[in-house]
């Protein structure tokens, strides 16, 4: 088994989506079933890096054979392994998918041309994305990290821009200089690291990273852009538009994979790079603003009349909780715990956000509309995408055993065991706020009213529904599996030495 | 180090204006100009820390090459701005600071 | 590709946000120029490496050095970047390239022919120049950009009339071969991106001439804002498609 | 894993495959269903025998899956969780044939069917979870898996009583979730044991410790229908007979009562409880719930409603007779009664059940001479009521008696007091019913009536209520015997160490 003990595998997640995006441009023809080989071959590379990992412990990668400071390092710890997991199984579930949503939509609807055509686009367009997710979470390198960012960025507005209707353009259009705005701040926060340290690689400058008003500076500006990008309240104001008018399998990425790499980014940052720099009032701060944003986010989502809108503004709320960790951390002997806590959240989030909007997008084709008052019993015509939306639904709640459980769980313990109780009543007013716009639509699902309002089901593939319960019951199931996850995040240390160069 | 710190000084500057252009202006061409704005000044401050006074070593190509990597990037976003303004502009006859409809038909047929 | 504002612009006499906006940018930028004559610089970047390492990257000019070599990965990811925003275009955009050019002048005509082959050769310059001096794809690039943009403008047939296929290939040439030569590293048993020694050179020189042909038809067809006539799907059937063709 | 981890498995396994398998079942598989279900129930009530026998003989089940530092899912089964599993197995098969005969007919049963099973799964995953994280998962599971069914008849009125019953469940769930973090915030990761956690924590943490108690109670006291938690189950009441028996008996009440049971008695442990001076606390708050319920089941006239508040009363029994643990006795009356209130619940709701269904009564005042009418079904409800208000030889008399004695043993004359006022009041609200019924006259015909040929009611709605109002009679007869539910209750109390 030489070849899986190549080191070339932490490549593949970039490369094999790349191709994969390069061929569905130039091909065009059964681009579905290359984006599918794709996705499988991606797991098969991850789950090639999770076994090395387990066996060798962090990776780390020399491109182009260059030593760190003058050439870019890849580097694979835990969190970004998970991250790589994440991206994989939902992308597996969203390329699955999308097809049965493109094909509903090509063979049931008018306008099938425009159809096809965005279908057309969808798939190249996806897979960069795709490659621009999986080498940011791998990257070692400050200003690697800003081409990254950029990168999804712009496949991230091609794609939210693809429904064609004005409104999306806008959101898009908006999206985009905002995204644009985030990077040029972190940009310029790079600038000022380059200046102080004139070093780009991440591990070197977390090992010489002194506080000083540079490095203050360089990271503030790098918060602001990534705090835009993650879209934490209040600079949340571009994301529920961007993320509603999109279309679903466009949704379902944006809100469950893009929004968690600026994220990684920052939490990287500041805990692992520069966890020195930080101080107490900073992380008193950003959890503040998570506070409010989980709230917000909440109010809002009761208050929308749209589905769509509802689940988008419950993506503003979960990503505040990802935020009150931040303070939670300050305490010595809990930050793993805090870690594993957010990473938790962030695939939970990730799986179960991801299943929502699938389940949104099946009901908004089936139905022709998505206005909550007028959805009761549709558990009757689609009973898979129902239970789908229920199980995302406990995940966002955060009832055992979710993930989102888990990373509550261990939130609110090292809240209440670092003594800082008032996060802990943030997190638990935020869960009940969940279970109000969580349950104001499904109790809607799965009413069974008198009077036969239920609309004939139109024939749809199975594709447009199972993925969906897949990624749901996966996020259901992630507490179960959480040893292992804290196996991997616990792994820091080198264990062995992989070969270098490849065995192929 | 005049030189340098004049490039400083002129690319902060023009990274603060273009900031203030971007929410200042409602219209969609002035908010890709201003964002173009900011991306210049960044790259005027990036490239001057490849400065070095005469004599105290080689000029640093490594801000050149992250310019240059900057450039590109800029050039590619303005271009999917711009399309994306068009479209707006011709769809809709909107512009940004009007658009606030939360409306959400993704999915709608027409 | 200009955009006319709906609303005149009428002047508010003052605007309270706007005020705010203007105070906190200028509290902004002073902030970030105190903090940049405060940072005390205790490197001087990375030139020494890259002087150090210069002989081995198989270019003679340090920037071309850093950028296809020793950064080459920022590089292949910049060229992806580009050429998603083209995808982005087309997807955006149901006219194809506009099939009829405004009436062009005969003295623009005339410069037109005149400097387009001109451009290219200044750019196959600019490309061969880049592995010694400063130059190199994205300059040469640039250049043949420029050229597809004058031939946009002028009546020439040569942009306006491509095919889809044809075009696509042209734009992933560069990508492709980048990302083949990448590979070559790991079937070699080595790094991505590490280019095989002696070859490096040259092979450094294929990547730019290609990527410039690439970046340079992407340029143009960026400008451009369409895609290819063929490239649509369906267009006669779709009305939206017809009423912009007439536009056009 | 061990052949008792298995078995652990198997009794989760036995109602919940069922339950998945029933989802997926188009709407006309009405044998399949009704076989697979019956199947189910027998299944588990088999597995849980032979656990109550190894249990008895001294087995250890546990099962443990570790999450995280500090998160552990146990499954446990000790002498309580035997009680509470056989309880709910039991009367699951006896509801499930009710409820087949029930709700012949009616549409969507495959969905509720397959909510019946998972809901029994849960009650069975409470009643064998091994620690509080698990309790809790399974609490949680509980309210999403009861709340179709409230909502099953899809009327303004059922979407209601279920938003309610979500307001209160879900922030007694999140106050509960926050007290058991606290709690092992404290006092570390904590398995239920009979010793509690360390008294040593009550010098440096008095304070907090007496909150978390009060939290905890308020969180499992809004399933276990504490005063002044207990809104939402009148309210549900809009649900299906089968479905109101579920909530009372089964599942959801019960779960609650058998939450405060392990607190106190697993959780803090009745030393700990003693020195923080919580006693008085309980028993104040069972007393008001006691005599609280009795008053409002005094002032109903429909029929399940009244049914409804003397279930917060009689529940509360229960937490009385945990709130006087240090007294044996007295732990004895609360324990059992966990059983016979079960027992004798299930039969009235059956026969309110079943005078709505044959006749379409709701409302007492429509119950003129209907023992006439339904003899069997009167004579379960006359028996299941008189238990109620405590006459012999009903298990009810039995409950009592051991409260009593332990308030007697313990000289709390005021616990007494209360069992007298609320006997007699139980009899001031059973006994116009139970004389209606059977001395009444009939003054005008029937709501909704409906003929069954050789019985009075379906046969499958008949049989479940005679069964439990037998047991109800005979478990107090025997009560002595080694095989009843007090003897096991004693049993429970020896392993437990008093």
């Amino acid at each position: 088994m030489t070849i899986f003990n190549s080191s070339a595998w932490i490549v593949a997640p970039i490369i094999i989506p790349l191709i994969g995006g390069l061929l569905c441009f130039l091909w065009r023809r059964d681009t579905f079933f290359i984006a599918l080989f794709i996705s499988l071959a991606n797991l098969l590379s991850v789950t090639t890096l999770l076994r090395q990992f387990l066996l060798f412990g962090p990776l780390r990668y020399r491109m182009g054979g260059w030593e760190a400071p003058l050439g870019i390092a890849l580097r694979l710890h835990g969190p970004a392994l998970l991250m790589l997991l994440m991206t994989a199984v939902s992308g597996i579930g969203i390329t699955l998918y999308a097809r049965g949503y493109f094909s509903f939509r090509i063979s049931a609807l008018k306008h099938n041309n425009r159809h096809e055509q965005q279908e057309r686009f969808f798939w190249p367009l996806w897979l960069m994305l795709w490659t621009a997710l999986n080498a940011l979470f791998l990257s070692g390198d400050i200003f690697n990290l800003y081409v990254t960012l950029e990168l999804v960025s712009v496949s991230a507005a091609a794609l939210a821009a693809l429904s064609g209707k004005p409104a999306s353009q806008i959101a898009a259009f908006r999206y985009l200089l905002v995204s644009l705005l985030g990077s040029l701040s972190y940009l310029l926060g790079v600038v000022f690291v380059y200046k102080t340290y004139g070093i780009l690689d991440l591990e070197m400058l977390r090992q010489i990273a002194t506080p000083g008003p540079g490095l203050q500076m360089a990271l503030t500006l790098m918060t602001l852009g990534l705090l835009l990008k993650t879209a934490l309240f209040p600079l949340h104001f571009w994301l529920p538009p961007a993320h509603a008018n999109a279309l679903a399998p466009v949704s379902a990425i944006l809100s469950g994979l893009v929004v968690k790499g600026s994220f990684f980014i920052l939490f990287t940052l500041w805990f692992e790079i520069f966890a020195s720099s930080i101080t107490a009032n900073a992380l008193d701060l950003i959890g503040l603003l998570g506070a409010g944003a989980v709230i917000w986010g909440s109010l809002q989502a009761i208050r929308q009349q749209r589905l769509k809108l509802l689940v988008t503004y419950s993506t503003v709320a979960q990503l505040g909780y990802l935020f009150i960790a931040f303070p939670l951390t300050a305490t010595e002997n809990i930050s793993q715990e805090v870690w594993t806590a957010v990473t938790f959240m962030v695939m939970a989030h990730s799986f179960a956000k991801t299943a929502m909007f699938m389940a949104a997008g099946t009901i908004f084709l089936q139905v022709g509309h998505d206005r909550i008052r007028d959805l009761a019993g549709i558990r009757k015509s689609l009973p898979i995408t129902s239970f789908a939306y229920a199980i995302a639904g406990v995940n966002l709640i955060g009832l055992p055993p979710s993930g989102g459980f888990i990373g509550k769980w261990l939130l609110l313990t090292a809240a209440l065991t670092s003594g800082q109780w008032h996060w802990s009543l943030v997190i638990i007013a935020g869960s009940l706020l969940a279970s109000v716009y969580v349950f104001r639509v499904v109790s809607r699902l799965f009413l069974t009213p008198d009077e036969a309002i239920i609309q004939e089901c139109r024939p749809h593939s199975p594709l447009q529904e199972w993925p969906a319960l897949f990624l749901a019951i996966i996020a259901l199931l992630l507490g179960l599996i959480a040893p292992y996850f804290s196996l991997i995040l616990e792994t820091t240390e080198i264990v062995a030495n992989l070969a270098p160069g490849g065995g192929l | 180090m005049l030189t340098n710190n004049l490039y400083n000084l002129c690319g902060l500057l023009l990274f603060g204006m273009g900031l203030f252009a971007l929410f200042a202006c409602s219209h969609l061409l002035r908010k890709i100009l201003a964002v173009n704005i900011m991306s210049s000044g960044v790259f005027l401050v990036l490239i001057a820390t490849a400065y070095r006074p005469l004599g105290a070593g080689e000029i640093d190509p490594v801000p050149h090459a992250m310019v240059l990597t900057g450039i590109v990037v800029s050039v590619s976003v303005t271009a999917l701005a711009l399309i994306l303004a068009c479209r707006v502009q011709e769809t809709s006859n909107h512009s940004l600071s009007q658009s606030e409809r939360n409306t959400n038909d993704g999915d709608s047929e027409e | 590709m200009i955009i006319k504002s709906r609303r005149k612009n009428k002047r508010r006499p003052f605007d309270p946000i706007l005020l705010l906006v203007l105070l906190l940018t200028i509290g902004l930028t002073a902030l970030l120029i105190k903090a940049n004559y405060t940072i005390p610089v205790t490197s001087f970047g990375l030139a020494a490496e890259v002087a150090r390492f210069q002989p081995r990257s198989g270019v003679e000019s340090p920037v071309t050095a850093v950028l296809l070599n020793f950064r080459g990965y920022d590089t292949l990811l910049e060229v992806m970047i580009l050429l998603i925003a083209v995808i982005g275009v087309w997807s955006l955009t149901k006219a194809p390239f506009p099939q009829k050019a405004v009436k062009t002048s005969p003295v623009q005509l005339a410069v037109v022919r005149l400097l387009a082959p001109l451009m290219c050769l200044v750019a196959a310059y600019l490309v061969w120049q880049g592995s010694h001096l400063a130059g190199g794809a994205f300059q040469g690039g640039a250049i043949l950009g420029g050229a597809g943009v004058l031939l946009l403008v002028a009546e020439l047939p040569w942009l306006r009339t491509i095919h889809s296929r044809p075009l696509r290939i042209g734009l992933l040439i560069g990508p492709l071969f980048f990302l083949g030569v990448a590979l070559l590293g790991i079937i070699n048993g080595r790094e991505l991106l590490t280019y095989p020694g002696k070859w490096s050179g040259s092979l450094l020189l294929l990547i730019e001439s290609t990527c410039a042909v690439s970046i340079g038809l992407t340029l143009a067809s960026l400008f451009a804002g369409g895609r290819p006539a063929d490239d649509l799907i369906g267009q006669t059937k779709t009305p939206a498609c017809n009423r912009e063709q007439k536009r056009c | 894993m061990t052949w008792q981890g298995w078995l652990l498995i198997c009794i989760l396994l036995s109602s919940f495959l069922p339950g998945v398998i029933i989802f997926s079942l188009p709407e006309d598989k009405y044998r399949f269903r009704t076989s697979l279900n019956i199947c189910g129930a027998v299944i588990k009530i088999i597995f849980i025998l032979i656990m109550n026998v190894g249990i008895y003989y001294g087995h250890s089940f546990e099962l443990r899956l570790p999450l995280i530092q500090g998160m552990e899912l146990i499954l446990n089964a000790d002498p309580l969780s035997a009680l509470f599993t056989t309880l709910s197995s039991v009367l699951w098969l006896l509801t499930t044939i009710y409820a087949v005969g029930y709700l012949e007919d009616s549409p969507n049963r495959s969905h509720f069917f397959g909510y019946f099973s998972l809901c029994v799964t849960v009650t069975i995953g409470i009643a064998l979870a091994g620690n509080l994280l698990t309790f809790l998962l399974f609490y949680e599971m509980l309210t999403m898996t009861t709340y179709p069914l409230i909502i099953h008849r899809g009327t303004p009125q059922a979407l209601r009583a279920g938003r309610n019953y979500l307001i209160y469940t879900m922030s007694g769930g999140a106050v509960f979730l926050f007290a058991i973090v606290w709690l092992q915030s404290i006092t570390g990761p904590l398995d239920f044991s009979a010793a509690g956690f360390s008294p040593r924590l009550l010098d440096t943490h008095r304070t907090a410790l007496i909150f978390i108690f009060i939290l905890l109670i308020a969180g499992v006291g809004v399933k276990g229908a504490l005063v002044p938690l207990h809104g939402w189950l009148p309210q549900a009441m809009v649900a299906p007979a089968p479905v109101s028996a579920l909530l009372h008996a089964v599942a959801v009440v019960k779960a609650g009562a058998f939450g405060i049971i392990r607190i106190i008695l697993y959780v803090y442990g009745i030393d700990n409880i003693s020195s923080l001076h919580l006693y008085s606390f309980l028993i104040a708050i069972s007393s008001v719930t006691i005599i609280w319920g009795s008053i409002r089941a005094l002032q109903q006239n429909d029929l399940k409603r009244l049914l409804a508040f003397s279930t917060v009363s009689q529940i509360s029994y229960i937490t009385l007779g945990m709130s006087m643990a240090d007294q044996p006795l007295a732990i004895i009356g609360g324990l059992v009664h966990l059983v016979h209130q079960g027992l004798m619940k299930i039969t009235l709701f059956f026969c309110a059940g079943n005078l709505a269904e044959t006749l379409g009564i709701h409302k007492i005042s429509e119950m003129k001479g209907v023992a006439r009418r339904m003899p069997l079904t009167m004579t379960a409800f006359t028996i299941g009521a008189l238990g109620m208000i405590g006459i012999p030889p009903t298990v009810g008399f039995v409950s009592k008696w051991y409260l009593g004695l332990g308030a007697l043993a313990l000289g709390n004359w005021w616990v007494l007091l209360i069992l007298a006022v609320s006997s007699l009041l139980n009899a001031g609200y059973f006994l116009p019913i139970i004389i209606t019924a059977w001395f009444g006259k009939q003054e005008a015909h029937w709501p909704e009536e409906r003929r069954f040929n050789r019985f009075e009611t379906r046969l499958m709605l008949l049989l479940p209520p005679l069964f439990t109002a037998f047991v109800v009679i005979a478990a107090g007869i025997i009560a002595n015997a080694e095989i009843s539910p007090l003897a096991w209750v004693k049993f429970i109390i020896r392993e437990y160490g008093l």
